[in-house]
C-alpha cells in the first residue's frame, strides 16, 4: 500500500524520527510504502487531510481540534509532541523575568501566521498584562532575523525552531514556555481522515505502528535518527538540526506517556486543549473530544 | 478573368457621425457606370470624392440609396479581388518593404498565382514606376512620392476589373505623371478595366476619361456628367485643341460659384 | 438599447455563476471550510461589515500609495530609457533581474529593512506595479511617429515641449493600459504585504481567518478586496476616458451612420 | 565601441553593486541570517549546485507551461474582446474581478482543489500571467489603422487575412512588451505555487530554507530563480528581435548618417 | 519681428544609412537664398527635395557641407519661432481638434500671444482656407485635402521669417489652390519672409517664385537655378506669355532626360 503524509512545515530535525522510521524500514515491514510531503502550516495540512488529499497529517493538536469542530472529518491516532514548545523568546541581555514589568515599553513580535499568536492573547489574558504598554508587531517566519536586527525585543515562536535557531546563528537567547504559564495543549501529532481510517482500519493501525516505532527507536538512538535526517536533506544547517532534535524527542514526553505508551492521549488533556481553545476564541462551539481522538491504533 | 460589371448608384447619400451632430458628406448621389468605361471625378476638396470611392469599394455602407454591380447590390464576397483601390494616402504596412507591399494584393486577390509569379508581377511594376533598386526599403526609407508609386503598383499589379483612384498621381513630378498615366491608360485598353478615378487637375481628368463627374461640396451632390469625345490616342498637343480648352473651361465654371462661396462661407 | 442589454447580461452572467457555485457546494455537500457557498459568504460580509470596511482603510492605503510610488519613479525611469541610450542600457538589466526576483520571499526581509507598519506593504506593492509601468510607458514614448518631432524640431521646440505635446499624449493609450495592469498588481503587493507584515488590513484578515479555518471570513474579506480593487481600477478607466480625446480612444474610428 | 561600454558599464555597476553589499555586511556585522554576504551565497551555490540544478527542472516547468497557458488563452480572449463587442462587455469585468482577486490568497485552496505537483503551479503562473497579454493585445488589435482595413476590404479580404496580415503584425509590439511583463509574472507565480503546493523546485528551496533560517540557501536560491528567469526572459527578446521586422523594431527610425 | 536671414547653403551632403549600405540623397548642394525671396524647388520624385527641407530646417543634419543663416551655422535655440514648415504629409496630431492643431504652432513659436489671440489668429486662417465649420473636427474626421489645409494654416498662422513648403498645394483643387497661392504671396508681400517652395507643378513654380531651383535624381544634385522676371503681380493671363512658355519648356527639358533615365534604368 503506498500512503501519503503530509507534514506540518517543511523538513527539520523535528521530523527527523519519520525519516529513520522509513529509512530503518518500519513501514517497508508493514507492507507500506510512504509518500512523504512537507506542509505549509498546520491548518493547511489539517485541511488537506480533511479533504483527503493526503491520508495521514503531521500537524498541531489545535489545528486539527479545529479542522474538526468545522466540519472535517478527522481522527488522530497519536500525540507526538506532548507538550507545548510555544515560548516568548528574548536575547539574554534584555532579559524578561517579570512579564508583568519586563515586558513595559518593549517591541514583541508574534507569528500571525499560527496559532502561537492566539496562546499569547490568552498569556495576555490569564496573566493580566496591560498591553497597552508594550508594541505587538507581526513577524512572520522572521523571528530570529528580527531579533537579531533590534527590531524587537521579544518575540512569539516555538523555542526549538526560533530559540534554537537564534542560538545556533549565535545570539544569546533565552525563553519562558508557554508551558510553565499555564497553556498545557498538546503540540504536533499524527492524524488521519476518519472516513478513510473507517474503510481502511488495518492499514491506519500499520501504519500508525511504524510511525509511532520510529519516534521510540529514534528517542534511544539519537544520532541514528539525525544521521537518517541528514542524509535524506543534505543541505540543511547541521548544528542547528543536531541542536534541535534532542529538544524535540524532549517534548515527548508526559506523565500519561511514561505511563502507557509514546502517542497516547487523555480525554482531559483533549479536554484542556479545547477549553484553552475556547478561551482563544478561535473554537465557536464545543464538541465532544471522543471523537477525535483514539488511542486505539497504538496496539 | 471576368468582364467588369456595369455599376449602378442609386440616390446614394451618406452622413456621418461627429460630435456636433450628423454630417451629411453625400446627397442622394446617381450615376451609371459602364463596364470598362473611365471616369473622372471632380470636386472640390471635402466633396465627397474619396467618401463615394469607399462606399464603391464597400468599405463603408450608405446611409440611405444603394450601388449595383449588374443589377446586384454589392456583396463584399463578390468583390473579392474584383476591385483595386488606391488609397488617397500611400497606407503602406511599415513593416514590409516596397516589394513585399506590392505582393500584398495579390496575395490577397489572385490566390492562384505562385509565390514568383507575384514577384515578378509585383517588380516589374515598381520597375515601371521608377523604383528598380527601391524594392527592399521599407516605407519610412521611400521619399513621399515614392510610396505613392509603391501604393499604386499595389493596386495595378493584380489587373482587377474595377479600379479606384483617389488623386493617385498628385505627388508626382510630371514626368513620372506622365509614365505612369500611360502604364494606366494602356492597362485599360488591353483589359476591360472600369477606372474611377479621382484628380483634381481638369486637364488630367478631361485627357484620361470618357466621362467626368463634376461635383460639389456641402452637401456632396453631383453637378454635371459629361461626355469627352475626344479621340484615342490623345496626344499633348490636344490640350491646344480648342474643344479641349473649352471644355476644361466649362468644367472650371462649374467648380468655381460654389467653391467660391465655399471659400467665404 | 444596447448599453441596458449588456448590463442585464452582464448581472445574467454573474447570477449564473453563483447558482452554479451555490448548486454545486450544495450537492455535492462541499464543506465550508473547503469552499463556503454564496450565500453563507454574504452573510459573513454583512455579520462582519464593520469590520470589514474598517480593515479596508489601511489597504487601501497601502494599495494606493503603493500605486502611486510605482507609477512616479516607473515613469521617470521610462523616460531616461526612452530618451537615454545609456540610462537603457545601463538600467535595463537590473530592471529585469528585480522584477524576476521572486520579492515575495523577500517580504520577511523586508519586515527588517523597512519596519513593520505601512511602509513594507507600501514598498512590495510599488516592486510589483512598478514594471509594466516602465515597460509600456518606455515603449509609447519610443513609438511616437518620427515625422512628427521632425516638425516640432522644425519649429525649434524644445525638448520639454516635444515632451508634453507630442510624446506624452502620443504614450497616453499605452501608460493606461499600464496604469490597468498595475493596479491590479499593487493590489497583489499589498495584500502580499499584508499577509507577511501587518496585524490589520483585509490581506491581515485573509490570513488569519485562513489560519483558523474560518473560511466564510476569508472569503468575505476576498471578496471585499476585490470590490475595493474593482473600485480603483473603475477610477482609472474614468481618468482614461476623461484624459484620453476622443480621437485616442479604443472605440473611436470612423464611424458612419 | 558602443556596445562593448555598455557591457563593460553593466559589468562594473554590477560589481560596485555587489562590493558595496559586501563591505556592508563585513563592516557593520550584520549577521547572514538578516543578510548574508555576497562571497557566502556564492560559495553557498557552488556547494549546492547539484541540488539548485536539480530543482531548476521543475521550476522551469511549471514557469514555461503556465506561460505558455496563460499567452494561448489570453491571446485568445484578447481576439474575442477586440473583435466582439459581445464578448468584451460580457468579459471585462469579471476578467478584472479576476485579476484583482489576491490569487495568492487562494493559494492554499488552489492545493486542495487541483491536487498537488505541477498543476496547482502552471494553474497560478498562468493566473497571474494572463491579465497583461489580454490588456496588451487587445490594445494591439484595435489600436490598427482603420484605413488599413478599410483598404484590405476594398480587397474584399477575409477577416482572417485582415488578422494575420495586418491587424496581428500591427498589435506584435504590444504583444512583446505584454509577453515581456507576462514572463516575469509566470516566474513570480510559479514560486508562489512552490511555496505553497510543491515538496520540490527552487520555489520550495526558498520557502523551506526560509523557514529553516538558512538565509544563505535561500538567497542561492534566490540567485538561482533570477538566473533562470533573465534567460527566459532574454529568450523573448530574442524572439522579439527575430519576429519583428526592422520596421517596427524601437530603435529603427529614420537615420542619417 | 526681425528680418529673414540670408541663408547659404555651402556643398551640401546628406547620406542615409539603408539595409543596403549608405545611400546618398543630396550631393554636394549649393546655392544662396537672399532674404525675402521666394524660391521653388523642383525635381522628379526621390530626388532630395523633402530632404533638403528637413536639412533647411535643422531637423536632418548634414553628412558633410553646412547651412548659414546670416553667415553662421544654424543652431536650434535661434531657429525657435523663425521657421515654418508644411511637411509633405498633413501630419496632424489625431487627438487635437483642427483649431487645436492650428493653435499647436503658435503655442511653440509665439509665446507672447494670448490663447484668445492664438485663437482668433487660427480661426482667421481656417476660414480663409475654406475650413469654417470644421474647426473642432478631428484629423480622422476630415478629407485628405482638408487635412492638408490645416497643415498649411498652421505654418502660415504664426507668420514666420522663414517658410518650407513642401508639395503644399498638391491634394487641393484648383480652385482652393488658387485661393491659398494668392494668400500665400500675399503674406510674402507684406511681410519679409523667405518661402522655399517644392512643388511638381513646373507652372506653379514659374508664377510664384523669384528663383527656380532645378535638381536631378540619383544623386540628389541641383541642375540649373533660374531667376524668373516676370513682373508681380502675375495675373492666369502670363501662362499665355510666350516668355512663360518657353522657361516651362526649358524647365521641362531639363527633367525630362534624367527622369526618362530613372524610369528605364
Ligand atoms: N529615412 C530614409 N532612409 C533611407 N533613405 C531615405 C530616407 N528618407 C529618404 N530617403 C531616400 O532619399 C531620397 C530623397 O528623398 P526625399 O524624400 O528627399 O525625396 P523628394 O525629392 O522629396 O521626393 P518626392 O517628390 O517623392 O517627395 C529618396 O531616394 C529616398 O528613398
Ligand atoms: N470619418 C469621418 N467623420 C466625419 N466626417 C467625415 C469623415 N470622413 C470624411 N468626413 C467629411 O466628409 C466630407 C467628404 O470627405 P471626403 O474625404 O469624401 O472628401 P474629398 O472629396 O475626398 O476631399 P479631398 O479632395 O480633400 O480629399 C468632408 O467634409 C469631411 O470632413
Ligand atoms: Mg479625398
Ligand atoms: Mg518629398
Amino acid at each position: 500500500d503506498t500512503v501519503s503524509i503530509r507534514l506540518d512545515w517543511a523538513y527539520g530535525s523535528e521530523h527527523a524520527p519519520i525519516f529513520l522510521a522509513i529509512k530503518k524500514g518500519f513501514f517497508a515491514d508493514e507492507g507500506i510504502e510512504v509518500k512523504l510531503m512537507p506542509g505549509e502550516g498546520s491548518s493547511v495540512t489539517a485541511k488537506l487531510v480533511g479533504n483527503r488529499d493526503a491520508d495521514f497529517g503531521y500537524a498541531t493538536a489545535d489545528q486539527i481540534l479545529i479542522a474538526a469542530q468545522r466540519g472535517l472529518p478527522l481522527l488522530t491516532t497519536a500525540v507526538i509532541l506532548q507538550q507545548n514548545a510555544t515560548a516568548l523568546i528574548f536575547p539574554k541581555d534584555k532579559p524578561i523575568k517579570d512579564l508583568k514589568k519586563d515586558l513595559a515599553g518593549k517591541t514583541v513580535g508574534v507569528q500571525l501566521k499560527s496559532t502561537t499568536k492566539l496562546q499569547w492573547d490568552k498569556v495576555k489574558g490569564d496573566q493580566k498584562l496591560d498591553a497597552t504598554t508594550f508594541k505587538e508587531v507581526p513577524a512572520d517566519l522572521a523571528i530570529v532575523p528580527l531579533l537579531s536586527a533590534g527590531r524587537i525585543d521579544a518575540g512569539i515562536g516555538y523555542f526549538f525552531n526560533d530559540g534554537l535557531k537564534a542560538r545556533a546563528a549565535g545570539m544569546d537567547v533565552d525563553w519562558i514556555l508557554f508551558e510553565d504559564l499555564g497553556v498545557k495543549i498538546y503540540s504536533t501529532a499524527l492524524f488521519t481522515n476518519s472516513e478513510f481510517a473507517q474503510k481502511n482500519p488495518d492499514l491506519v493501525r500499520r501504519f500508525t505502528r511504524a510511525f509511532v516505532k520510529g519516534w521510540i527507536y529514534a528517542k534511544a538512538h539519537e544520532p541514528e535518527a539525525l544521521a537518517a535526517f541528514i542524509e535524506a536533506n543534505p543541505e540543511t544547517d547541521k548544528v542547528y538540526a543536531k541542536m534541535k532534535l534532542p529538544e524535540v524527542l524532549r517534548l515527548t514526553e508526559s506523565e500519561d506517556v511514561s505511563k502507557t505508551t509514546m502517542g497516547h492521549s487523555t480525554p482531559e488533556g483533549w479536554n484542556s486543549l479545547q477549553e484553552t481553545l475556547l478561551q482563544m476564541g478561535v473554537l465557536p462551539q464545543k464538541i465532544d473530544v471522543g471523537t477525535i481522538y483514539t488511542n486505539d491504533y497504538l496496539k | 478573368m471576368g468582364k467588369a460589371p456595369r455599376i449602378t448608384i442609386e440616390d446614394l447619400s451618406l452622413a456621418f457621425r461627429t460630435g456636433t451632430g450628423p454630417f451629411v458628406a453625400l446627397d442622394r448621389v446617381s450615376f451609371d457606370i459602364a463596364p470598362g468605361s473611365f471616369v473622372s471625378v471632380v470636386g472640390p476638396s471635402g466633396c465627397g470624392k474619396s467618401t463615394l470611392l469607399k462606399l464603391l469599394s464597400g468599405v463603408y455602407s450608405p446611409t440611405s440609396g444603394r450601388i449595383l454591380f449588374d443589377g446586384k447590390p454589392v456583396e463584399k464576397e463578390r468583390l473579392q479581388g474584383q476591385v483595386g483601390y488606391v488609397f488617397q494616402r500611400a497606407l503602406l504596412l511599415p513593416w514590409r518593404t516596397a516589394l513585399q507591399n506590392v505582393m500584398l494584393t495579390m496575395e490577397v486577390a489572385r490566390r492562384s498565382m505562385t509565390r514568383a509569379q507575384r514577384e515578378a508581377e509585383a517588380l516589374k511594376w515598381l520597375e515601371i514606376a521608377g523604383l528598380k533598386g527601391f524594392e527592399h526599403r521599407f516605407p519610412h526609407e521611400l521619399s513621399g512620392g515614392m510610396q505613392q508609386r509603391v501604393s499604386i503598383c499595389r493596386a495595378l499589379a493584380f489587373r482587377p476589373q474595377i479600379l479606384l483612384m483617389d488623386e493617385p498621381f498628385g505627388a508626382l513630378d510630371e514626368i513620372t505623371r506622365e509614365t505612369l498615366q500611360n502604364e494606366l491608360l494602356q492597362l485599360w485598353q488591353q483589359t476591360e478595366t472600369t477606372v474611377v478615378f479621382i484628380t483634381h487637375s481638369i486637364p488630367e481628368a478631361v485627357i484620361l476619361s470618357e466621362q467626368i463627374v463634376v461635383m460639389s461640396a456641402r452637401p456632396g451632390r453631383v453637378v454635371e456628367r459629361i461626355n469627352v469625345p475626344f479621340p484615342r490616342p490623345r496626344v499633348d498637343s490636344v490640350r491646344e485643341h480648342p474643344d479641349f480648352v473649352e471644355m476644361a473651361g466649362h468644367i472650371r465654371s462649374l467648380l468655381h460659384p460654389r467653391a467660391h462661396a465655399i471659400a467665404a462661407e | 438599447m444596447y448599453r441596458l442589454s449588456v448590463t442585464l447580461g452582464q448581472f445574467l452572467v454573474f447570477v449564473v455563476f453563483f447558482a452554479i457555485w451555490e448548486l454545486l457546494v450544495d450537492l455535492l455537500h462541499i464543506r465550508p471550510v473547503i469552499l463556503p457557498a454564496p450565500t453563507a459568504i454574504a452573510e459573513k460580509i454583512w455579520e462582519n461589515r464593520a469590520l470589514l470596511l474598517k480593515e479596508s482603510w489601511p489597504t487601501f492605503a497601502a494599495i494606493s500609495l503603493g500605486f502611486i510610488a510605482a507609477v512616479v519613479s516607473g515613469f521617470l525611469l521610462a523616460v531616461g530609457i526612452a530618451y537615454s541610450r545609456i540610462v537603457r542600457d545601463l538600467t535595463y538589466p537590473f530592471l529585469i533581474a528585480a522584477q524576476i526576483l521572486p520579492k515575495i520571499a523577500f517580504a520577511p526581509l523586508f519586515l527588517i529593512w523597512f519596519g513593520f507598519g505601512l511602509t513594507p506593504k507600501i514598498v512590495i506593492a510599488a516592486l510589483i506595479a512598478f514594471f509594466p509601468i516602465v515597460i509600456n510607458t518606455a515603449k509609447g514614448l519610443t513609438s511616437v511617429d518620427k515625422e512628427l518631432l521632425q516638425y516640432m524640431d522644425s519649429l525649434g521646440s524644445s525638448g520639454w515641449e516635444k515632451f508634453t505635446k507630442i510624446s506624452l499624449p502620443w504614450a497616453l493609450p499605452y501608460i493606461f493600459a499600464a496604469l490597468k495592469i498595475s493596479i491590479t498588481l499593487a493590489i497583489v503587493g499589498a495584500v502580499v504585504g499584508e499577509f507577511v507584515a501587518a496585524g490589520e488590513g483585509l490581506g491581515y484578515v485573509i490570513n488569519s481567518s485562513n489560519i483558523t479555518l474560518n473560511t466564510e471570513l476569508m472569503f468575505a474579506a476576498i471578496v471585499t478586496m476585490s470590490v475595493l480593487g474593482i473600485l480603483m481600477y473603475l477610477a482609472i478607466v474614468l481618468l482614461e476616458r476623461y484624459m484620453l480625446p476622443q480621437g485616442q480612444l479604443e472605440d473611436s474610428g470612423h464611424s458612419t451612420m
